[in-house]
């Protein structure tokens, strides 16, 4: 009973952590590029998020509505002053891009919000839960994970259906080809990040609602969504779903056999995976 | 007749090395232009370089007499100048039908018109519709340069430019393209095909240029030239042909 | 191709003779001389205060130049050399404080541990690809990180102290960061620029630059990294080694600090990546602006952190690329320089 | 003609048995078989895309063949890396030049020499100095690999090649572009490392250069062996005509 419902949890705190890695790896896709500074974004649309709700006294679906957007508009223009700049063959220009937004970033938060960990009031919705069968689940996790699969199942009809998806994967499977087709890389470029950071909108919300965020958290999120990545194997948006629960379960029920051993339990999986399957659990060989 | 594409002393470079030096080459409107030439004579660096692929000064090339050198890429395909480019380079993982579906959806975004659709391209080649559904990995070579091809086409282009769309394929693959050119020059579109097969290219050309070493060392009317001259512009002063 | 010169089949062919060493190359070479002899007898000239910055900054200067090598020249790009600086730091820590072994005779036993620790770490990253590689080092830092915390034999979150460096004199102690300083300084600095100049620095410099191209030509590309991530690992462990001696302190948050990833970066992309003279100008600017801006602490790393980006967007080849576009004069030269003769014959 | 003598027993030093190459759907080389003789220089012909270049590097191990078997002498080069393969005395040039931008034309040559031929540093310097000077590169040779023209990187290639110090040579087009006294040099140094006991394997466009050196060719098309033997027998085949140039005899 106790396995079964660290596995629920595990399973809830994946939705939270697919959040974060669907835009890393629509980014990966289609650029080939990590963004270093994907984790300290999420904290700062966290930070700007509470400094909102405290200011205009906003609830959590209000914020996120102003969040969505601004996190958009963010998304575009970093891939615009920034990343177009750095794309390409060679990977050490955009990580090093990336690696120092991030340091920047980081100590901008501190200077503007000071190290003190904040979270963003909720109205009570992140203490209510359920009781099914002797297990409660959390309200808020619940929403949380079937935003992220609306996300997921979303991002995946876009790039399916959408005369922007076919862009996006043609750019991603051959961009000078796709520049032949009359597809302009940078704008398509550009509106993937806006979608990759558009999402972390959504994660700052409720990252800030279930837990406290603080100025140097962005790296631990940075390297869920990139452990989620590579667990669920490169190369869809399902995978990078897939990768976060595992790393979610891997996380509660390592959480479970002792409290210190939670975060580093799901660092080993991804070093097993790492190990014994590197194309990733769900990926292509 | 009028002008569609020319160059003018067009030079590019990759880094330090120079790979063409003054071409000049001049394409009309419905014609059909050879570029021929030995590996590395700078066939494709030429169509890379009109393509805005290469860094190359504004005066160096011209559309509708009008200077447009270094134009990127999309933009040139939007002013109706559309390539099939060497090795196909098909989107990998997507449909027949999404891989033309991408040059659709550009072609209708912008609001280019012109001939092609889904349907006539199907009659041109109706193996395509048969594995519309199919990804295009697993297509042979020939269907593959189709799609090639088809996806150029949809693009409305006025100017196609065909990288060695021969390569690799069977003979009655090629002859199974080929017949399609006249086709499409019969839409009024000007054609430049690039080609290591001499024949082929004679055949399929009013004029030819033939390059050696980044440079332009022979052209004239297809019909008119020998395969004598084609051979040493082909190799070098004094190599006959076999 | 105009003349086949008939010397194919000569027996004896012309002996030829090849440069090494230039000018600029012999005046750096004397002045880096004379600074490890400065840093070696610094006990005696320097302050406490003084020795103690210094070997803050030989530590950098030594984890910039590991990081050097991993991305400049080996195109290993990683974040998480701390890894290898905090075992190293707690390797020292247990040897002399748990077991009594002679605290400067661990810091040469300590480098054992990061050289064992990079083979499994080296076998599981390589399988990914450059960016993804980055963050896997990172997540092998923090892993450490996580198990310092846990174990108990180490103090868990708590950290150690240092507590044997008490039976030495404040002055004997200075004696040993001075002469520990110079041989950082000597192994790094020196010992990239020997490896450089050997045989090896030439595979190293065609990996670099053409990877296929290296491998068919003879050089074992895939050893080769090998050898420079466990280079680099003992390197970085070798700066923990004596950074937290110097400290007395080590914990978790401290020994495994990303910090040491941002400083190397800083450092050797400021002063021009793959180059040791960048490394030495990145470390200069580094400790002057940590002098005189530290103070303002988060908005100080806001303009490091920009200038980084600034870097990588505008000046790939940071200020030595800069510099030595106009100015070839090399301080560690490496190339060989082959003097043609005039052949004098008929 | 410098050709072995048919009653001389030839000793086979590479031999390919039915080599494959895939690329997924793609099929590049398909069940080709042929022999290398010591001492003899074979022509490779065949169009873009018959699958000369994927036979190189399956020799020289830069991708693995789908399936069949290459051999040096006794040794079955299966499982053995690039490296190994160039110490064992398979030495290569690209039809792309692959130099080392960075690195001066000595320093090039440099690495060839120390890695893939073994020398000391010392030798090296000797030994490839005189390499330069067999290929007309002294004069480049304080130059940078990436300033050099088409002719000198392809010249390097060539230099760079033969600083490994090769049994076995694959060249692959480095005529093209040469002017025709430049390209009747380039044979005759051929020649000269032929008959300095190389052997060599010659992937070309430029056929009379080739016909002027080859003691044998070999004719690709569609990944299949077409035609194999004598220069002269194999040009004038109908098939051969008609694939290469496509000129129906």
């Amino acid at each position: 009973m106790q396995w079964f419902d660290a596995l629920i949890q595990g399973i809830l705190l994946g939705g939270m952590y697919a959040q974060y890695a669907l835009g890393m790896a629509l980014m990966f896709g289609v650029m080939r590029i990590v963004n270093v500074s994907h984790g300290d974004l999420v904290i700062l649309l966290s930070l700007i998020g509470i400094s909102l709700a405290s200011s205009f006294g906003l609830g959590p679906f209000a914020v996120m509505a102003a969040l969505v957007p601004l996190a958009v508009a963010l998304g575009w223009i970093l891939q615009r002053a920034v990343l177009n700049r750095v794309v390409g063959e060679d990977p050490l220009p955009s990580l090093i891009a990336t690696f120092g937004l991030s340091l920047a970033l980081q100590n901008l938060m501190l200077q503007i919000w000071s190290a003190n960990s904040r979270s963003l009031p909720g109205g009570g919705i992140e203490s209510r839960s359920i009781e099914i069968g002797g297990i409660y689940i959390g309200l808020l996790p619940v929403i949380v994970l079937l935003v992220a699969t609306g996300l997921t199942l979303g991002l995946d009809l876009v790039l399916k259906r959408m005369r922007f998806g076919r862009a996006l994967r043609a750019a991603s499977a051959d961009v000078e080809a796709a520049a032949m087709t009359g597809i302009n890389p940078r704008s398509v470029y550009a509106m993937a990040t806006a979608i990759a950071v558009g999402i972390l909108g959504f994660a700052a919300v409720f990252q800030s609602l279930r837990s406290t965020v603080a100025p140097s958290d962005g790296g631990a999120q940075l390297i869920y969504a990139f452990e989620a990545v590579i667990i669920g194997g490169m190369g869809s948006v399902w995978g990078a779903f897939a990768g976060s629960m595992v790393l979610g379960i891997a996380q509660a029920i390592g959480f479970r056999i002792d409290p210190g051993f939670g975060v580093l339990s799901g660092h080993i999986v991804f070093l097993l995976v790492l190990a014994l399957r590197p194309q990733g659990l769900f990926g292509r060989a | 007749m009028t002008e569609v594409l020319s160059t003018h002393g067009l030079v590019a470079r990759y880094g330090d090395f120079q790979a063409l030096y003054d071409v000049d080459v001049e394409v009309h409107e419905g014609e059909a232009v050879a570029l021929i030439g030995a590996n590395g004579a700078g066939k494709s660096t030429f169509l890379r370089a009109i393509l805005g692929l290469l860094p190359v000064k504004p005066e160096m090339v011209h559309l509708d007499g009008k200077p447009i050198g270094g134009t990127p890429t999309d933009r040139m395909v939007q002013k109706g100048v559309a390539i099939v480019p060497e090795g196909r380079r098909l989107f990998t993982g997507m449909s027949v039908s999404d891989n033309l579906r991408v040059a659709i959806d550009q072609t209708s975004r912008l609001g280019r018109k012109g001939g092609w659709t889904l349907k006539r391209l199907y009659q041109l080649f109706p193996i395509l519709e048969e594995k519309a559904k199919t990804p295009v990995q697993s297509l042979s070579g020939g269907q593959q340069q189709m799609v090639s091809i088809g996806r150029a086409l949809l693009c409305q282009p006025r100017l196609l430019l065909c990288d060695e769309i021969s390569l690799g394929l069977a003979p009655r693959v090629i002859r199974e393209i080929y017949t399609a050119l006249p086709e499409i020059r019969a839409h009024g579109t000007s054609i430049v095909v690039v080609e290591q097969d001499v024949g082929l290219a004679k055949s399929a050309s009013d004029r030819l240029y033939c390059m050696l070493e980044g440079r332009v060392t022979l052209t004239g009317r297809s019909e008119e030239i020998t395969r004598e001259q084609i051979g040493e512009a082909y190799f070098g002063g004094g190599h006959a042909v076999v | 191709m105009t003349s086949i010169s008939t010397t194919v089949d000569q027996a004896t062919p012309p002996v030829v003779n090849v440069r090494r060493q230039t000018l600029s190359g012999v005046i750096a070479l004397s002045l880096f001389a004379l600074i490890i002899v400065a840093l070696a007898t610094m006990a005696w000239w320097a302050k406490t205060g003084t020795i103690r910055m210094v070997l803050e900054l030989c530590c950098y200067i030594v984890a910039a130049q590991m990081w050097n090598m991993l991305a400049g020249y080996a195109g290993l790009v990683s974040v998480g050399q701390q890894a290898f600086i905090g075992v190293t730091g707690y390797a020292v820590f247990v040897l002399a404080q748990t077991f009594g072994v002679n605290p400067f005779l661990a810091i040469p036993l300590a480098l054992v541990v990061p050289a064992i620790v990079a083979i499994p770490c080296y076998l599981l990253l390589h399988r990914l690809d450059g960016p993804y590689f980055a963050i896997g080092t990172w997540v092998v830092a923090e892993v450490f990180r996580l198990v310092a915390s846990n174990l108990g034999w180490v103090n868990a979150g708590a950290g150690m102290s240092l507590g044997v460096m008490r039976d030495y004199s404040g002055f004997e102690r200075n004696v040993a960061m001075s002469i520990l300083c110079a041989l950082m300084i000597l192994v790094a600095i020196g010992g990239s620029y020997w490896f450089l100049r050997s045989r090896y620095g030439l595979a190293l410099i065609a990996m670099r630059d053409n990877p296929v191209a290296a491998s068919s030509q003879g050089v074992n590309v895939r050893r080769l990294r090998f050898m420079i991530y466990v280079a680099a690992a003992v390197g970085c462990g070798f700066a923990g080694a004596v950074y937290f001696m110097a400290q007395l302190r080590i914990n978790p948050p401290s020994a495994f600090d990303p910090m040491w990833s941002n400083v190397a970066i800083f450092i050797v992309m400021i002063g021009g990546i793959g180059t040791i003279e960048g490394v030495v100008i990145g470390a200069l600017i580094y400790f002057v602006a940590d002098r005189f801006f530290g103070e303002y602490g988060a908005s100080y790393f806001v303009v490091l952190g920009v200038m980084t980006v600034l870097v990588a967007l505008y000046a790939r080849t940071g200020i030595w690329g800069m510099i030595s576009k106009y100015w070839d004069a090399p301080w560690f030269p490496i190339r060989r320089h082959l003097m043609v003769e005039k052949e004098d014959r008929s | 003609m410098h050709g072995q003598q048919d009653n001389i027993p030839r000793e086979s030093l590479l031999q390919a048995r039915n080599v494959s190459k895939s690329f997924g759907a793609f099929r590049v080389l398909y069940d080709v078989g042929f022999d290398v003789y010591r001492g003899e220089i074979l022509g490779i012909l065949g169009p873009n895309g018959a699958g000369k270049t994927t036979l190189f590097n399956m020799i020289s191990g830069d991708i693995k063949p789908s399936g069949g078997e290459i051999r040096l002498g006794d040794v079955q080069l299966k499982g053995e890396p690039p490296h190994r393969r160039c110490q064992m005395g398979i030495g290569r040039t690209y039809q792309i030049p692959q130099p080392y931008s960075g690195m001066t034309t000595f320093e090039n040559l440099l690495v060839a020499s120390a890695f893939g031929g073994g020398r000391s540093e010392a030798e090296s310097y000797d030994y490839c100095a005189q390499v330069l000077r067999d290929c007309e590169l002294i004069e480049k040779a304080n130059m940078l690999a990436g300033s050099l023209t088409l002719l000198d990187r392809k010249r390097l290639e060539l230099a760079r090649a033969l600083a490994s110090s090769p049994k076995l040579l694959l060249l692959d087009e480095i005529a093209g572009g040469l002017t025709d006294e430049e390209s009747k040099d380039l044979v005759k140094l051929i020649a000269q490392i032929r008959d300095r006991g190389v052997t060599i394997v010659w992937i070309e466009h430029v056929l009379n250069a080739l016909m002027a050196v080859a003691d044998r060719l070999l004719v690709l098309n569609f990944g299949e062996k077409i035609a194999e033997g004598e220069p002269k027998t194999v040009i004038a085949d109908p098939e051969v005509m008609r694939v290469y140039m496509g000129i129906e005899a």
